[in-house]
């Protein structure tokens, strides 16, 4: 376990390491380029030759990207070439509100796509679970920006009810109701099918026809038996799905001017700020090789037949 | 007497499109209290689901169309479910195929076990429960009952997970257990060990079983009447002794017929010169050795068969001959070369001369060829030009018995047995040295069995055939083999010649494993039977 | 005759009872011989008493003091106030930091941090007087040393200031006293008082570049406001500060808050009552503001265009007859139709508004795809030419639209063009750069100070690369006319070459809209997208 | 076969009939389009009425008076082509490394997952702005970033299945026969991998799709006017409010081109599932 624990982790370590050297390789090997984008239009040829020199630019790149790496460790992630503030201290609030945005959205969607997928999953092929099926096939064909358009049409525009962007630096929830709703429509449908699927197998298990076999009620067979063994692959994919959401909230943040982390890298993408893009790339894998290794161990401690031995079917 | 449970005239319908209308067809019969009635058949006879039909729970699509089951005189095919429910588990209970699948994997065993009283004994006390579950588990004569009920049931063995399952049948002492093959996926052993308690049981409590079973040595020993069911219907039922010692029905003699017996067939030992010779072959997976330090040679044109229960390293050994996993040390020697240590370019030209018979009918052919290309190629790839390669396969499909039409269609087109047939042909494309063959007639009814090993046996005789035949049953390879090798924890404990081997064990593990060889006694006594009529 | 009172309270400049003589006659109008005299130092009051205009009618009651006001802007970076190349920069800057003179929305120049002012008869001398009792915000006396301080540093040879070509014209700064000084200019121009109210002319604190830049953090001003908050991408706060010398402004405090570069999130929020003034909107967007309850649509003509300028040293634009074809191929009246729905004024290549004072009517070119065809011929582009647009969307999607309609006019001609949209931010940097690029240019009271910045051979935002004597010439010489008529006249030479050497197309001139909430009252849609706030009152 | 079962099914048939419709505009927009998807005509015709000069727009003209119709028949060849083409190519290389990962396991099958790995380390929008932004906008720069960003995922699905089907006999077959490692790849191991393949690729083509219509809507589409449902959304949102249809119907075609193709993918997997069943 502790094994399994140590090789994992090298390996998330592994991964980081490499998507820092592609990071800093497509963001920093043009180092006039970044002059440029530092310094500003205006700037001279002698200006950015002299912050070329400051800031050990002339360095061959292998060195230059080392000691990029070893400052970000250290968390000296540089300064906002946009902003002028140093990068590390504007991150934290941002992550802070995408956090509060996607926290709501698995807390609606969650709950939501499990009552519907184990509605659907449990009594494959009725209407039920035909109905649900084709609402959540629906719901994840319409995209983040579609939804996002009819519903400030609706609630926005036509009913008056919400506010169509978000202006509080701190937090409102009628400003994220909107963004949360979605997130979550989307994203619901995609777990809700994936619920239902697990819980389809999961009826098919021999070891529900046991339990029914022992006069389990219905209701016992799917509390008791069926839903802890079919919610398993359900949490782990959430866990997996953290990039997806990372990436619909880049659409979604963008949509409702929230200024959380999508902006904040949409605008330095925009902007080619380029510390900015590097640490916004760097929190974002982070994130995901967080979650996926949170997903690996929370798979073990869900299920008792794997004992960090092997990862989940689709999860490799 | 009255039957504890009476079907008559049961009319199961198959959803539309199947390839017949009914499952069960007219079917009637009664199982009495304290009386084991085995229902036999081979694969698709409808014997499981009439099984399932008895706990009111059939499988999604099928449906009673006419018939009645009374339970204990009580019409129950007309029951509510509630009331079906509370039968369950307590009144009748059910045994199945695989005993792990059939426990929950996230639930501790003891607990699973404590449920059937939550269930029909709501009132009954935690701790009460509790004692209960242990008392039953001690009862199935599982060791350390009260760790055991704290384990998962991936960490039991099948035959633990087997106990645990029967004791949960038998909470309530039900007056009816339906036991659904019960003991094939374990291994002889163990298989004996759980029939053992199924007889014990009954002698204890007087519960009617029905045991479903496709194996006639279980039949042998465990039956009280026997039900013979093909293709739904119902083709002969009567006590134990009259059935397998005088079948009226041509079908019941013919699966009588098609059991593989015990007693070794006697063969002339060639002397030939060995065609494969294994010196040390081991083989690690990490610190565990799978196969260890195997030595023993199979004479030209003879067979060896290689007997060992589940995890005891056969097919480790056999995936190493052929070079499908690389030995960890050894020398595997064919023809005087060394295939263990062969460098790729060398082992690509001499793969022709080891050859494989698989397991599984369906996985050993690629569904997506026709059997004409895959023979051909397999020709071509044995050194043979284009056009002899496909007259060869033309040669070699009659051989095995089947139409030369047969070269146009896909795998699918054909049943387990005839694909077996198509696998051996294949390995015979090559013009091998040797075949090895993994449990090649493990995954067919006993009928087609018969029918593969006769055609092995033709072939060897035709001449040439050299084989190492991996099985773990023990009947299988007496029917096929000139010498034995018994396997035990990746080493050969024993290695003779078969008449010696089955019939004067020296290696007590060898001795275990011919007595828990099922129907001993019964096919004994017909061997015996056999030789006199002669 | 009439007496004006002048701001010094001296004789009035020569040139007035001819510019008094001409409006009553009729050739000029009556804006434009108010915004005349104000230069020349005309009072507003006695200007609009020749001219019949009834003073400004006293409100009915005296708005309601306090409140905050919120602005959906891009709050973007702020090093030197001089520097800021975006007006709404300049707008934030404009509650703390103030200008020598104030043009108001009907273009008319007033007194602001000057007093007063008096040109030389040949307009090459001013002098200015400033506003006494003016005190910063850290305490000290606003005097002519801050001016001096301010002027040198725009006309500074290091100087990084689009005021250095602005002002290039200044040849010495002469302190009279601590609250007069003069100018001198080698040249006559007429609008130096306008041109004080440039939006990178903020007046600075002396001691400005002992603390440096960026400006938020050495926000020392004479405005009614003090810088409360800063966050780049985020928010702006001004509050109302204790002791500013002029008339008490009526909220309490302005705040700027940044929506992102979605304008439709922007309309949103003003929509939802999030904000209450929104700083632009475009074409586009109206429709949807005039549906909305309880917010108000303000617009006005403005000589801000987007001009589709070819470099005239760059391949295939060096030869005449290729950026004729593209002119020709170019359908201005349906570009605004289209891309602007029909909200602005057709624009005639040669960047001056028919609106502005010294426009000239040229004969109009008619649109001739045949033409423009022949001419591609004739410069050896015979299967049609390929060309890239660049262009940033720096004022919304209707720069886009616009290329759109141009790309499909020069379809129509063989002329294959290719649109290279880049982010606005990636944009700026090279506005001046590439060979072929849609750049939009602000309102400027006067076309001449656009022509000036634009087009003269040595002017720094010269983007398309313009060299032309006469043109300089012709440009000098209109410039230091100061009888709008004759001005007129002087700019058909100027337009004339600009329009035959086919540098650009310059499609449309683009009304100006903004959105704000009915509780936003007194609030006046300045051409140039100055805010001023002084005036502004929450109902 | 598998196809045929699933089109048994009323809502996979449903899904493949409105692939196939936007596939067909796809092929013969030019014969299908009533006007030409870039010229303009009147602004802001509504929709099922006429402009001035009598022509009938059946979904109205955009504000710069091109017909929505057209320009949606046209986008879908856009879409159709380059989500095709993107997928294609990520296909092709996903299946080649997978089947190599899959088949040859050890130091092949470790480099390329932990490569794979890296990549699927992006959340994929940022890998599309990241690319998109540093090379810029064009059709081109969308199948590169499409297959990088998919490649992976590919691959480690067809590695998934290539371990998988490798473990099969008829693979173990060939090997004893000596058949050549290509070979066993191409005629063994991939012709059986197809079904599920099929059916992740109608989804991936739909989330390619869905993905270059976020591109278009963020505004880092396919340069204009090149007709594209996202730049169409985009274009549209500002003005949606009063004229809905301008983002109402490319926001239904490019929800109605994924639904088919989700719908389509359902029916083939549950048909497949039947199969083997079977």
């Amino acid at each position: 376990m502790t094994r399994y624990a140590a090789i994992k982790l090298a390996e998330a370590l592994a991964v980081m390491l490499a998507v820092s050297f592609l990071v800093y390789l497509v963001l920093e090997a043009n180092a006039r380029d970044v002059a440029v984008k530092v310094l500003g239009q205006f700037s001279t040829e002698p200006q950015r030759d002299l912050w070329l020199a400051e800031n050990g630019y002339n360095q061959p790149f292998i060195v230059r990207y080392l000691r990029w790496l070893w400052n970000f460790v250290r968390g000296d992630w540089g300064v906002s070439s946009h902003y002028r503030e140093p990068v590390a201290v504007m991150l934290p609030p941002r992550l802070l509100r995408t956090g509060i945005l996607a926290g709501l959205a698995l807390l609606v969607m969650v709950p939501a796509s499990f009552v519907l997928g184990i509605l659907a999953g449990m009594r494959e092929g009725t209407r039920t679970d035909r109905a649900i099926s084709f609402a959540s096939v629906v719901t994840t064909s319409v995209p983040e920006f579609a939804s996002a358009v009819f519903l400030s049409a609706i609630f926005v525009f036509w009913l008056g009810w919400l506010p169509g962007a978000s202006t509080t630096p701190g937090f409102a929830w009628e400003e994220v109701v909107l963004p949360v709703l979605v997130l979550a429509l989307y994203a619901t449908g995609y777990l809700a099918r994936i619920t239902r699927a697990s819980m389809a197998e999961v009826m098919m298990q021999p070891y529900v026809r046991t339990a029914l076999m022992k006069g389990a009620s219905p209701a016992r067979i799917v509390f008791r038996h069926a839903l802890r063994n079919a919610l398993v692959a359900p949490i782990t994919v959430i866990m997996l799905q953290i990039p997806w959401l990372l990436s619909g909230v880049i659409v979604v943040e963008v949509y409702f001017a929230y200024k959380g982390f999508g902006t904040l890298l949409y605008e330095a993408s925009l902007n080619g700020d380029v510390a900015l893009i590097e640490a916004c790339a760097m929190v974002s894998v982070l994130v995901i090789v967080v979650t996926q290794l949170a997903s690996d161990v929370l798979y073990t401690l869900l299920n008792p037949r794997i004992s960090f031995a092997r990862r989940p079917d689709g999860a490799a | 007497m009255t039957a504890i449970v009476e079907i008559t005239d049961l009319h199961i319908a198959l959803p539309k499109g199947a390839d017949r209308h009914w499952a069960v067809e007219a079917v009637s019969l009664a199982v009495a209290p304290a009386e084991i009635l085995c229902v036999v058949g081979e694969s698709g006879s409808g014997k499981s689901v009439l099984a399932s039909a008895i706990m009111g729970a059939l499988p999604r699509g099928l449906r009673r169309a006419s018939g009645n089951i009374r339970f204990k005189g009580e019409e129950i095919t007309r029951l509510p479910e509630s009331r079906l429910r509370a039968m369950r588990g307590r009144d009748v209970a059910m045994i199945f195929q695989e005993p792990m699948a059939s426990l929950n994997p996230a639930i501790r065993v003891g607990r699973q076990i404590e449920e059937v009283f939550e269930i029909h004994a709501p009132a009954m006390a935690g701790a009460e429960r509790t004692s209960r579950a242990l008392d039953l588990m001690r009862e199935m004569r599982l060791p350390e009952p009260a760790a055991m009920a704290r384990r998962f049931p991936h960490q039991l063995s099948g035959g633990q997970c087997q106990r645990v399952v029967i004791a949960m049948a038998l909470a309530f002492t039900p007056a009816l257990l339906i036991a659904d093959e019960p003991t094939t996926a374990l291994d002889v052993t163990t298989q004996a060990r759980i029939l053992d308690l199924i007889r014990n049981l009954r002698a204890e409590h007087g519960q009617g079983i029905l045991f479903v079973t496709h194996d006639f040595g279980v039949v042998a020993d465990i039956a009280d009447r026997v039900a013979v069911m093909r293709h739904g219907r119902l083709v002969e039922i009567g006590a134990v002794e009259q059935v397998l010692n005088d079948p009226r029905h041509d079908y019941t003699r013919q699966l009588l017929a098609a059991v593989p017996s015990l007693t070794p067939r006697v063969r002339a030992d060639t002397g030939a010169a060995p065609a494969l010779r294994l010196e040390g072959v081991s083989k690690n997976f990490g610190t565990v050795r799978a196969v260890d330090d195997v030595t023993f040679e199979v004479p030209r044109g003879g067979t060896v068969a290689i007997v060992g229960e589940s995890g005891s390293g056969k097919s480790t050994l056999a995936k190493a001959v052929i070079r499908l996993l690389e030995p960890s040390a050894g020398r595997v020697l064919v023809e005087d070369a060394d295939f263990a240590r062969l460098g790729r370019g060398e082992l690509m030209r001499r793969r022709r001369l080891v050859q494989m018979i698989f397991q599984d009918p369906h996985g050993s052919l690629n569904p997506n060829r026709t059997v004409g290309d895959v023979l051909t190629r397999a020709g071509v790839l044995g050194g043979l030009a284009a056009g002899g390669a496909r007259a060869q396969a033309a040669e070699l499909i009659e051989l095995v018995g089947l139409e030369p039409t047969a070269l146009q269609r896909r795998p699918a087109a054909f049943s387990g047995g005839q694909r077996q047939r198509i696998g051996i042909a294949r390995a015979l494309a090559m013009r091998p040295a040797i075949v090895v063959a993994d449990e090649s007639v493990s995954a067919l009814d006993v009928s087609v069995q018969k029918q593969v090993l006769e055609l092995l046996d033709r072939l060897q005789s035709r001449g040439g055939l050299t084989m190492l035949f991996i099985t773990h049953d023990l009947r299988v390879a007496a029917q096929i083999a000139d010498r034995i090798a018994v396997m035990q924890r990746g080493r050969i404990v024993e290695f003779g010649r078969a008449v010696q081997i089955l019939l004067s064990p020296e290696h007590p593990y060898t001795a275990e494993l011919v007595a828990a060889a099922p129907g001993r006694a019964w096919q004994a006594r017909r061997a015996m039977a056999s030789t006199e009529t002669l | 005759m009439f007496n004006f009172t002048t701001l010094t309270g001296g004789k009035p400049h020569p040139e007035v009872p001819a510019l008094a003589e001409q409006f009553r006659g009729g050739q000029i109008d009556r804006r434009e011989f108010l915004r005349t005299v104000a230069w020349l130092g005309v009072t507003a009051a006695s200007a609009a008493a020749f001219a019949g205009v009834a003073p400004g009618a006293a409100l009915a009651e005296e708005p309601k003091m306090g409140g905050v006001l919120r602005i959906a802007v891009a709050v973007q970076e702020i090093t030197d106030p001089a520097l800021v190349s975006w007006v709404e920069g300049s707008n934030l800057l404009r509650n703390v930091v103030e200008f020598l003179t104030k043009v108001d929305a009907d273009n008319i120049t007033h007194p602001f941090l000057a007093k007063s002012w008096e040109p030389s008869e040949d307009l090459k001398v001013w002098t200015f007087q400033l506003q006494p009792n003016v005190k910063w915000s850290n305490g000290d006396a606003f005097t002519t040393e801050d001016v001096v301080f301010n002027i040198k540093r725009w006309t500074d040879a290091n100087s990084k200031s689009s005021n250095k070509s602005s002002f290039a014209a200044i040849t010495s700064v002469d302190v009279k006293d601590t609250l007069t000084f003069s100018i001198t200019l080698n040249r006559a121009i007429l609008s130096i008082p306008e041109m004080f109210y440039a939006y990178t002319c903020p007046i600075l604190h002396r001691d400005f570049d002992k603390v440096g830049a960026p400006w938020p953090k050495n926000p020392v001003g004479t405005g009614p406001y003090a810088l409360a908050e800063y966050g780049v991408g985020q928010k702006a706060i001004f509050k109302r500060r204790e002791g500013y010398w002029g008339k008490k402004p009526y909220l309490d405090e302005v705040r700027y808050i940044d929506l992102g570069s979605e304008i439709s999130a922007h309309i949103a929020a003003l929509a939802a009552g999030q904000v209450d003034f929104i700083a632009r909107i475009t074409a586009n967007d109206i429709e949807l503001v005039k549906k909305l309850p309880k917010v108000q649509l303000l617009t006005a003509h403005a000589a801000s265009t987007v001009c589709i300028r070819m470099q005239t040293d760059q391949k295939p634009f060096d030869d005449i007859r290729v950026r004729r074809a593209v002119l020709l191929a170019a359908d201005n009246a349906q570009m605004v139709k289209l891309a602007y729905r029909d909200l602005g004024v057709v624009g005639e290549n040669h960047h001056v508004a028919p609106f502005q004072p010294e426009y000239f009517k040229l004969p109009a070119v008619a649109r001739d795809v045949a033409g423009a065809k022949a001419l591609l011929a004739e410069a050896g582009y015979k299967d049609g030419i390929d060309l890239t647009l660049v262009l940033g969307n720096t004022q919304g999607r209707w720069e886009q639209d616009t290329a759109q309609v141009l790309q499909q006019n020069c379809a129509e001609a063989g002329i294959r063009v290719k649109l290279n949209v880049l982010p606005a931010t990636e944009y700026w940097p090279i506005w001046n750069k590439a060979p072929f690029a849609l750049t939009f240019w602000v309102h400027r009271p006067l076309a001449v100070m656009t022509l000036d910045l634009a087009y003269r051979s040595t002017a720094a935002w010269n983007e398309a690369h313009f060299k032309s004597p006469e043109f300089d010439a012709a440009l000098d010489k209109a410039m230091a006319i100061v009888d709008p008529k004759q001005r007129a006249l002087a700019m058909q030479a100027v337009e004339k070459i600009v329009q035959d050497a086919a540098i650009m197309v310059q499609p449309f001139w683009a009304d100006k809209f903004t959105a704000a909430s009915t509780r936003v009252q007194g609030l006046r849609l300045h051409p140039s997208d100055y805010h001023d706030l002084t005036t502004v009152h929450l109902a | 076969m598998t196809l045929f079962r699933a089109l048994r099914r009323p809502t996979a048939a449903f899904g493949a009939v409105v692939v196939v419709i936007w596939v067909a505009c796809a092929l013969f927009a030019g014969l299908l389009a009533p006007y030409d998807p870039l010229i303009s005509t009147t602004a802001l015709v509504e929709p099922f009425s006429r402009g001035p000069d009598g022509k009938l727009f059946l979904l109205g003209t955009d504000m710069l008076g091109r017909d929505i119709l057209s320009r949606l028949i046209f986008g879908a060849r856009t879409v159709v082509l380059w989500a095709g083409l993107a997928t294609a190519t990520a296909y092709v290389v996903g299946i080649v490394g997978g089947l190599a990962a899959g088949f040859y396991r050890g130091a092949v099958d470790q480099i390329l997952s932990f490569a794979a790995n890296v990549i699927l380390s992006f959340p994929v929008l940022v890998l599309y702005i990241l690319i998109i932004v540093t090379l810029g906008s064009s059709g081109a720069n969308i199948v590169l970033a499409v297959t990088f960003a998919s490649a992976p995922a590919i691959f480690r699905i067809v590695r998934a299945l290539a371990i998988e089907i490798r473990e099969q006999d008829f693979v173990n077959a060939a090997i004893t026969q000596g058949e050549g490692a290509i070979r066993i790849m191409l005629f063994d191991i991939l012709p059986n991998a197809t079904g599920p393949l099929v059916v992740d690729a109608c989804l991936r083509v739909g989330y390619t799709a869905i993905t270059i219509g976020i591109l278009g809507f963020l505004g880092l589409g396919l340069p204009p006017p090149t007709p594209d449902w996202g730049t169409m959304v985009n274009e549209g949102r500002a003005m949606a409010m009063v004229f809905p249809y301008l983002v109402i119907f490319p926001c239904l075609a490019i929800s109605s081109l994924m639904l088919g193709l989700s719908l389509l993918a359902d029916g083939l997997r549950e048909a497949s599932r039947e199969g083997s069943r079977a």
